[in-house]
């Protein structure tokens, strides 16, 4: 290909004794989206850093624009226009919105001094171009919303003039609402030359813009195809090495007089959510739809007793209602926070501790590592937990390895009421139905689960209740039955 | 027959001479510290006598404290010391809380000499050379009441707060004082933690709201710097500095008539005399009187009134 | 600006509870002594708040950009020796004056080296350079002071216009370094650093220069204060500065900086400065017992800081 | 334990650095000093490293809870004056402990309770309390050093077939604050808070009293280090322990453990408490110049943590 804008050729990477990538072959040429997809912990993540100069390679070479370059870091990427937008989302928070935008130098040219009007000008139409016009350049990025963080970090790459764009799984954390604004910036890039790379778990985005497919299987392409060619058990097929059908979920019916578990009486917060009122029997599955922003974050953690209830009541049938999380997880509710680096992980603590920890809140006196240890095995086989052992910090595995990790958290501590915020947040395919299994059969077995999610197929396929919140307020609560997606999103998008 | 002093020992004013050399090699070790000009006249005392000893079959080992002034680190060079099994030792163990170490040291038959500033609970050491700081602070008390006529104000900054030779110096002025002298007001005492910049400033911020002070009396580090201070109010003459330790960096305030008077340790020569005594003592079995004060010369700035 | 507005500039900048303080004590002085409100005292005052406030504007773009500097006691020990030493072996008080700096700016320079290049925590690294520093001076003078007292020296002691030299100094380097901490690609990439060095790196700002960068004006700055308390008192004892860092970063941290990083305002520190320096000038004015001084100290830094936090409690973790 | 187990050993484990630090300077003091390798000063030396360890115990379970607690320096000073007034005044040396161990305790909860209630940074509520302490030790004693002698005063200078009783505190605090560490849920919860409290709040941990635990853990074993140290004078001095709070932060970080919080190892806080009381020891052997001492301990530290990084250099951020 003499095309190419970039090509990599046997790109290899390990690290210390763990081989991620094996030789990985990647060409791209300018104005073509290319989707790379895999499993988590397939090595898309370190693959794409190791183009952008965030890690360095072990071997293989990478032509750019012609000539064989190495990108010792991210400042000579992006001077040379490759522009990375993480899979964790990298503004700095204390830093304006306008500082982000031209973070590094301002627009400040060879003075060295900061022109705040001009800065402010020019961020207002990059803003303007990615349609958030909304968001005011002066504020602390830190203060806008996910959503809002993620359009400015695309408005970032329209300042530096990308020629490589590349988005790591960009749509995890956005409603599809939300990702159809992203997908015609992307659409308009394209059409203005730049060439990107897209990572997703979510295949209707990948058939919906991309051109061409590649999947790697264990730090291997094992596909590379145009987008027309391929099909999506294929893929599935390609990611997972076999071929694998997305079984169909039956939703357990819910007797009607199975006993409540949990029921709450007009509940809200200081003005943010509420009033909301719904009864959780045993074995029902909850499921909270809305937009981002829309308080499901906040409602969940209003139920666990971690935000403070302004109105309503709670009413369990032992009478315990907590009013932190300690006694939240103590009287037998679990749950998995959204935002799975600040909320959940604990770093450089080992798999099996951050495993273990919620559990022991309940045990005391002297443990015995070693059943913590066997505890961690059960779920690591039980949900495919790719990792080097117990002993391996939680920061080194891959994303989604850590999401099942805190989900595996979640069920050691034998809960009562499940309660998950973005359970599949950026988990691949194959990972989601062991989740959606794992949920299914809790709940036969009489678990009751909340979740909140905003991949309405996921909502509908895994509920058996479904509650809408919009602004903060209960628009639609309903079983699943007979639902469909427009009854939902209207409900979503209700002014109520 | 005594061994004459060498031109060493006299420089630094060393009284004691030895009575002739050590019928056997001798080792004996010196404890000090170090971080400023007071503790650098003292070294120069033990070089001297170091030097003047050698002939004489003795060695002296100078083991050098540092600069944190405490007693744990006191007690762990004389363990240190006991360690090496050294003939005699001679220290400055400042804080009462060496007593019990040397204590244990006299018990294993090793004599003791304390030289510049013994603890203030009382010791077995064989002999104590120095200034008593209560009397050194009496003394400078009556030089204060001397110079105000017994009456007006006086202010006090003192080193540290709690730290027993600071407290004795104060105690012993501001004791006479009250005493004898109801008619001083005493303003402070305030801490300036033997610093210079902060002596400094608290020392012009008395004589800001003390517009009738008359003496500014320092008890540790920090005489010059409140010279200093009274020179840039240009209350010269007006106001004076009692202090000790008269260090060559304090000679040009004694001259523009900043500071009064200093009492003087003879840090040199006390270290020079306790050494050559233990000396004396081990080799020839000398004896001395248990405690040896030695007289604080006070060193007149040219305002003193005499 | 209207009352709603004076509300919310308390509630939301952190050095605004200082600030309020810093009224409060002044007040409370003017009216308990009568020598408070002269312009005798109030230069002393600047003058003593001149040598914290310079060094601890360094000391501010250190902790914003996410470190710590402890040598910056032992820094102005040493550079006051060196400046001593250097003007009186040549003859030369302006090179005396390059040699104080100098120094303070080298060890600033291998602080910054050694965090970023060897990986050291900044803590550990300037704990090190602190007893190097220390021992330095002290080493070369012999523990004897050195005298000081040519023209460079009027920096320390000298005013202009009723205002004290060391004074100016300060009102000139705040306005540059805020210039610097807001309006400069440098300074806005001090804040990204401190902030979240990770996502700094990855947008491509230099981190490694830019530490090294803070560090060396943090030492060059406690380098011109040893300079300006040698000169003050026409006199550089190696042991100056013993302690001081424990100030300084009280005063950073009650200017409204977060220890944490990323956050924090140059005038804030200034502020936090003044608070201290009024405070010691308020216990020899007012005849204060030392011991209650110590206890005063202690009780003001928790309260200022404590009362701005339960302002804002709602934020954070 | 085969050869390429040690490598992995030394490479994995902060604390093997210095360790092997720890073996140079002991191996290097045999052959340097005859008196080294004798019972009596190896005895000496267990006993001068004691009371930092003791007290390094106790603030590396704070800086592992991401705190840091600068006021065991002074609670040294007022814990040991406590326990010889209050052993004095009552006659009751048991009470004398109690009292020491138990003002220790309370400004150990105090600490804790300030950072978590009034979220106010560890730093500067301690470096408040440092202050506070200090005075209020200088206050009840009038300044005076305070005799204590009495049996209570044994812990401090008293041996036990050979050993120092502070000695064999140390080892027994050690595998105590070890077990808790390592094997009961409060230990395990203070790493957890320690590297992501948001997480472990939300993972169900109370991150609070978790804090207020390690808080008034350390005051707590520096109010023991007090009374050891006083009994070991036999005399409580209030300045007692001045400036011990860098040396204990030192030996916790040469031992290994992350001033971020989350790492590090109980095991590794005595190694580096031994490191820095054996350099002691050598300067007195060795007769080493005194400013050489302080720049020395400097290098030594940063050495000693720069050669872990450098070893470990591939990781984070
Ligand atoms: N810093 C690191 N240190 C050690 N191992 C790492 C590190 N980063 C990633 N890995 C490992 O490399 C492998 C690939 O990770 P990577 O993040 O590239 O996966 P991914 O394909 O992006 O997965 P996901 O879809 O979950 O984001 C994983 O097994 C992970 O554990
Ligand atoms: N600490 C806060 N201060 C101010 N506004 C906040 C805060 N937290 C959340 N909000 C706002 O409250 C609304 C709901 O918050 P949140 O984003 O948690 O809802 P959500 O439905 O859970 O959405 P998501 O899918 O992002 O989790 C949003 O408009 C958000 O910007
Ligand atoms: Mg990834
Ligand atoms: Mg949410």
């Amino acid at each position: 290909m003499t095309d190419c804008l970039l090509s990599a050729r046997g790109i290899a990477k390990s690290f210390d004794q763990n081989r991620v990538l094996h030789g990985v072959d990647f060409d791209i040429s300018a104005g073509q989206v290319v989707a790379l997809l895999g499993e988590n912990g397939a090595g898309k993540s370190t693959f794409v850093n190791i183009l952008s100069g965030a890690l360095p390679r072990d071997g293989g070479t990478i032509v750019w624009s012609g000539a064989e370059t190495v990108f010792r870091d991210t400042r000579s990427a992006l001077d040379a226009g490759i522009i990375h937008i993480h899979q964790e989302l990298s503004l700095i928070s204390s830093l304006s919105v306008m500082e982000n935008l031209f973070i590094g130098d301002y627009m400040t040219g060879k003075s060295g001094i900061i022109d705040r009007k001009a800065l402010a000008a020019k961020a207002r139409e990059l803003l303007a171009r990615v349609g958030a016009a909304h968001i005011d350049p002066r504020v602390e990025a830190g203060s806008l919303s996910t959503a809002e963080q993620q359009i400015v970090e695309i408005a970032k790459a329209l300042a530096r003039n990308a020629r490589l764009l590349i988005l790591d799984e960009p749509t995890a954390s956005l409603t599809p609402h939300e990702a159809e604004a992203l997908f015609a910036i992307v659409r308009d890039l394209r059409a203005h030359g730049v060439a990107i790379i897209f990572i997703s778990h979510r295949f209707d985005e990948v058939f919906a813009i991309s051109d061409r497919v590649v999947v790697l299987r264990d730090g291997r392409v094992v596909g590379d195809r145009p987008v027309a060619e391929t099909t999506r058990a294929g893929i599935i097929a390609d990611m997972t090495g076999r071929a694998f059908t997305f079984d169909a979920l039956d939703k357990p019916a819910i007797a009607a007089d199975a006993p409540i578990r949990l029921k709450a009486e007009a509940i809200a917060d200081k003005g943010r959510v509420g009033p909301v009122s719904f009864a959780l029997r045993e074995g029902e599955i909850l499921g909270i739809f809305g937009l981002v922003g829309a308080g499901r974050t906040e409602l969940l953690e209003l139920l666990c007793g971690i935000r403070p209830l302004a109105a309503g009541t709670i009413v369990r049938p032992d009478g315990i209602v907590p009013t932190n999380s300690t006694e939240a997880w103590q009287s037998g509710l679990a749950l998995l926070p959204e935002g799975r680096k600040t909320n959940g992980i604990l770093p450089s603590l080992s798999l099996a501790e951050n495993v273990a920890v919620a559990k022991r809140q309940k045990s005391g006196g002297i443990l015995d590592l070693g059943v913590e240890k066997s505890l961690f095995a059960r779920f690591r086989d039980a949900l495919g937990i790719v990792s080097e052992g117990p002993e391996q910090p939680i920061r080194r595995l891959s994303g989604g390895n850590q999401q099942k990790v805190i989900f595996a958290r979640c069920l050691a501590s034998e809960p009562e009421i499940l309660f998950l915020d973005e359970p599949t947040h950026g988990v691949d395919v194959r990972t989601k139905a062991d989740i959606y299994k794992q949920i299914q059969d809790l709940a036969k077995k009489g678990m009751s689960v909340i979740f909140v999610s905003s991949e309405l197929p996921e909502v509908l396929a895994l509920a058996s209740t479904v509650m809408v919140l919009s602004r903060g307020r209960q628009t639609l609560l309903a079983p699943n039955q007979g639902l469909t997606e427009n009854d939902v999103l209207t409900a979503a998008f209700a002014q109520a | 027959q005594e061994v004459a002093l060498s031109e060493g020992a006299k420089a630094v004013g060393g009284a004691v001479a030895a009575q002739g050399a050590a019928p056997k090699p001798l080792r004996l070790a010196v404890l000090s510290f170090q971080g400023s000009s007071f503790w650098e006249a003292a070294d120069k005392g033990i070089a001297a006598a170091a030097e003047y000893l050698k002939p004489l079959n003795t060695t002296v080992d100078y083991i050098q404290l540092g600069t944190g002034l405490t007693a744990e680190v006191m007690v762990a060079g004389i363990d240190g010391a006991l360690t090496k099994q050294y003939d005699g030792i001679a220290a400055v163990p400042i804080f009462d809380g060496t007593v019990a170490k040397v204590n244990e040291v006299v018990a294993e038959g090793v004599p003791f000499v304390s030289f510049i500033a013994d603890s203030a609970e009382k010791s077995n050491r064989n002999v104590s050379i120095g200034m008593l700081a209560y009397d050194a602070g009496a003394k400078a008390g009556e030089f204060i009441a001397k110079q105000t006529g017994g009456k007006g104000k006086i202010a006090v900054i003192t080193g540290y707060l709690g730290a027993a030779q600071h407290d004795a110096r104060m105690n012993g002025a501001l004791d006479l004082l009250k005493k004898s002298y109801p008619d001083i007001t005493i303003v402070g005492p305030f801490e300036c933690k033997d610093d210079d910049a902060t002596a400094y400033s608290q020392a012009t911020d008395i004589m800001t709201s003390n517009p009738d002070l008359s003496i500014i009396y320092v008890t540790a580090g920090g005489s010059e710097a409140a010279a200093k201070a009274v020179r840039d109010s240009k209350a010269t003459g007006k106001v004076g500095v009692v202090g000790y330790d008269d260090l060559p960096e304090k000679q040009q305030y004694k001259d523009g008539g900043e500071i009064l008077a200093l009492i003087d340790q003879a840090p040199a020569r006390q270290a020079f005399d306790s050494i050559v005594m233990l000396h004396n003592m081990i080799a020839f079995g000398a004896t001395y009187p248990a405690d040896i004060a030695v007289d604080a010369p006070v060193a007149l700035g040219k305002g003193a009134k005499t | 600006m209207t009352a709603a507005n004076v509300v919310r500039f308390v509630r939301t900048r952190r050095e605004a509870t200082v600030l309020a303080m810093l009224v409060l004590v002044f007040l409370g002085l003017t009216f308990a002594s009568e020598f408070f409100l002269t312009g005798r005292n109030l230069s002393n005052v600047a003058r003593q708040i001149s040598v914290v406030g310079i060094v601890a504007l360094g000391q501010a773009l250190v902790i914003i950009a996410g470190g710590i500097d402890l040598s910056v006691g032992s820094v102005i020990g040493l550079s006051a020796v060196t400046g001593a030493i250097v003007s009186a072996t040549t003859g030369m008080p302006s090179l005396g004056i390059a040699g104080a700096i100098g120094i303070g700016m080298a060890i600033g320079f291998a602080n910054g080296v050694l965090i970023t290049k060897l990986r050291i925590n900044p803590f550990i690294t300037t704990l090190g350079t602190l007893s190097i520093a220390r021992g330095a001076a002290l080493l070369i003078t012999n523990g004897n002071p050195q005298r000081f007292d040519n023209w460079a020296a009027f920096l320390g002691y000298g005013k202009i216009g009723g205002l004290p030299v060391q004074f100016i100094l300060l009102v000139a380097l705040t306005i540059i370094v805020w210039l610097f901490a807001t309006r400069t690609r440098w300074g806005r990439n001090v804040y990204a650093v401190g902030d979240n060095a990770r996502a700094a790196r990855l947008a491509g700002i230099d981190v490694a220069r830019t530490r090294i960068l803070v560090f060396t004006v943090s030492g060059s700055l406690a380098g011109l204060g040893g300079l300006l308390l040698g000169g003050m008192l026409t006199n550089a004892n190696p042991n100056l500065g013993l302690g001081y860092e424990l100030d300084v970063i009280a005063a950073v941290i009650l200017g409204g900086v977060a220890l944490s990083g990323g956050r924090g305002s140059i005038g804030g520190v200034v502020i936090g400065a003044a608070l201290i320096g009024l405070l010691r000038n308020a216990f020899v004015l007012l005849n204060v017992s030392g011991y209650w001084q110590t206890i005063t100290i202690g009780l003001v830094v928790i309260l200022a800081v404590g009362a701005d936090s339960l302002n804002r409690r709602s934020e954070e973790d």
